[in-house]
């Protein structure tokens, strides 16, 4: 088996292993960091796609952007519980 | 003797390809979210490396602005969860 | 066969061992603190190691890498403070052999420093 | 019991399905139909743009990318109709947790390294990977590294607001200029500008222009998606 | 196995994981997760079919010989569709996470066994 084909095939057992993780676990927050791991694996999985545009748009993205717009979610939905109580 | 550069970069992207592995299983048992927000640090900064191995391995300069955006930009996730743990977002 | 490219070779392999040992601490370790120290200490000098590496071997990309060095010097101690504060706050346990602990010891000095301080202050008004 | 039963068959459907895909999957051995010709029309220098795909985004399938970012736009005013903000009062117990000096100090010292950063990725774009929105999403990965660092940080909507809807204005008016410059078929055309040498900074015509104001469009949209998300009641 | 069919399999998965979340999970924003999962299985299945094997990047500078160009790139129609997708899905995220926002202030739930008016 070539190098790169190896680096396929780890990239994305890794990859779903985080998906299942993040679908699996019951804690909202290491599901939330679950997704970005996979979305890190993805970005590198188009760059050995020779795709270096798409890696670089999913990076800045699943980077920091969508794990911050997901957390402001909790946030706020765990911040009215707080003031109904 | 003529390849000797690239068996070893064969062989150091082998130990990176551990490390993932390594790490991959820390984010699978990591007992609080704690351990699994260092899981992804670790992740961020291996894979910078091994971004900048993919490219010397296809030895294509443009490559690196890929690095170059991972570099400047994944610790944010990692500080964004942070917060969030400490309550200050 | 050139010279440096044999040594940016060499350079890059140890860095990677680095970057193994740090992922191994990460899984080994006993609790989050240790795990923290080193999933970044180490795995920092491995990838400027890396890095350093592949920007001997090929010379003409040395711009960018010494860039993306600068880029994880600057922003990878910043993560990892941000983590371990919020890992304290939260009241994350350190592990049993831990010996001392000192940004406890400096919250409670703290308080004490500045209720002296605020003494002092309103003394000099009077 | 009978609703797990339905996934069970929906998820076995699919399965079914992407097993036949990956049988019949036959591997591409040679580019062909659009992707063949525009290759070839960057091979021939016809825009003068290194990186096809962004000839592709901004000139070949111009008037695609205008449908996204109005997407991106009824998108992010969907989101500031839906969570607009109610006037009241924190109470002075509940209050954030401030971030601490390395943080606050490492932050404004990186925020303005960011914010370059992105505009040498969209002013790269015809000649590196990387483009509009890469580099707006850079840039507000900037102002959201300054949303965490400081609790008090409040972005000017004004400034925002003349940003996002200016840019958006001049990218139609640019694309309005190749209709009546080059031809009638030729809407969002880059050769409104001189190409100039091919591999520079300032070749590909209007294609840099382009993707500055995607890029900013791009930016503030997000950052002010960012904003009515986070949404700190007054 | 050619890489090709090892990104199939990898975005299939992806999509059928992400399925089964949304299929199975009661809380609104884990289903949004799922979906987040089953996008980035779309995209890579996307990407992988304008993948050649042997060829280089769509970006012409010194490494791409100008005079046989596509006999040497990779398709980059479906990069340039991929592009603009992944920017398209976050802010559709978004929105996605303001509408369990709004519900949530309605109901002060996140169950999705909670809002039954619509159902027949």
């Amino acid at each position: 088996m070539e190098l790169q084909q190896g680096i396929f095939i780890l990239m994305g057992l890794a990859m779903i292993i985080a998906a299942v993780l993040a679908m699996h676990v019951k804690d909202l927050i290491s599901s939330i960091i679950a997704v970005g791991v996979v979305s890190l694996f993805a970005s590198i999985l188009y760059l050995l796609m020779q795709a270096p545009d798409v890696a670089m748009t999913e990076a800045a993205i699943g980077a920091g952007l969508s794990t911050l717009v997901f957390l402001y979610a909790l946030h706020k939905t765990k911040d009215v519980e707080e003031e109904n109580d | 003797m003529t390849n000797l550069p690239e068996i070893l970069f064969q062989v150091s992207t082998y130990f990176v390809s551990a490390g993932i592995i390594l790490a991959t299983l820390r984010l699978i048992k990591g007992p609080s979210m704690a351990d699994r927000v260092v899981a992804l640090d670790t992740f961020t900064v291996i894979s910078i490396s091994l971004i900048v191995l993919i490219a010397c391995m296809s030895s294509r300069i443009i490559f690196l602005d890929v690095g170059m955006v991972y570099a400047i930009l994944s610790f944010i996730g990692v500080v964004a969860v942070a917060r969030h743990l400490e309550g200050g977002l | 066969m050139e010279w440096y490219r044999i040594l940016g070779s060499i350079i890059t392999l140890i860095g990677s061992i680095f970057l193994f040992l740090g992922a191994l601490g990460v899984f080994r370790m006993p609790d989050l603190y240790n795990r923290m120290q080193a999933g970044t200490k180490a795995t920092t000098l491995g990838t400027i190691l890396t890095l350093l590496g592949i920007g001997i071997c090929h010379y003409e990309w040395i711009g960018q890498i010494l860039v993306i060095i600068m880029f994880i010097a600057l922003t990878n101690p910043i993560s990892s403070h941000a983590l371990a504060r919020a890992a304290h706050f939260k009241g994350i346990p350190l592990t049993k052999g831990s010996v001392t602990d000192k940004l406890k010891e400096k919250e409670n000095i703290d308080v004490v420093v500045t209720d002296k301080l605020n003494e002092n202050t309103e003394v000099e008004v009077d | 019991m009978i609703k797990r039963i339905f996934s069970a068959i929906l998820l076995l459907g699919f399965v079914f399905v992407f097993f036949i895909i990956v049988n019949n999957i036959e591997e591409a051995t040679a580019l062909k139909g659009v992707g063949k010709e525009y290759a070839e029309r960057s091979g021939n220098q016809e825009l003068g743009a290194q990186n096809i795909v962004t000839a592709i985004i901004v000139t070949y399938r111009g008037l695609d990318t205008l449908g996204e970012v109005a997407v991106l736009f009824i998108a992010a005013t969907g989101i500031a109709v839906l969570l607009r903000r109610k006037k009241k009062k924190i109470d002075p117990g509940k209050k954030k947790r401030e971030s601490s000096e390395i943080l606050l100090t490492g932050s404004t010292l990186l925020a303005p390294m960011i914010i370059i950063f992105g505009i040498y990725i969209f002013l790269n774009g015809h000649l590196t990977p990387g483009g509009g929105f890469q580099g707006g999403a850079v840039i507000a990965s900037a102002i959201m590294l300054l949303f965490l660092a400081d609790t008090s940080y409040k972005i000017n909507h004004n400034v925002f607001g003349w940003l996002e809807s200016l840019s958006g204005f001049a990218y139609v008016l640019i694309g309005i200029l190749g209709l009546v410059m080059i031809g009638a078929d030729n809407f969002l055309d880059n050769r409104i500008l001189s190409l100039g040498t091919f591999g520079s900074i300032l070749s590909a015509g209007a294609i840099p222009v382009i993707y500055t104001l995607i890029g900013l469009k791009v930016g503030t949209e997000l950052a002010s998606i960012l904003d009515n998300m986070k949404g700190d009641l007054e | 196995m050619n890489i090709t069919t090892i990104v199939h399999i990898i975005g299939f998965a992806l999509i059928i994981i992400g399925f089964w979340g949304m299929l199975t999970q009661k809380n609104m924003i884990k289903i949004i997760l799922g979906l987040a999962i089953v996008e980035t299985g779309v995209q890579l299945v996307m990407v992988s079919f304008g993948f050649i094997e042997g060829r280089t990047a769509p970006i012409l500078d010194s490494a791409v010989e100008l005079s046989k160009v596509s006999s040497l790139i990779v398709d980059p129609v479906p990069q340039a569709l991929v592009l603009t997708a992944i920017v398209i899905g976050v802010a559709v995220n978004a929105l996605m996470l303001t509408f369990v926002i709004r519900l949530y202030q309605q109901k002060r739930s996140l169950s999705i066994n909670d809002y039954k008016e619509l159902k027949w």
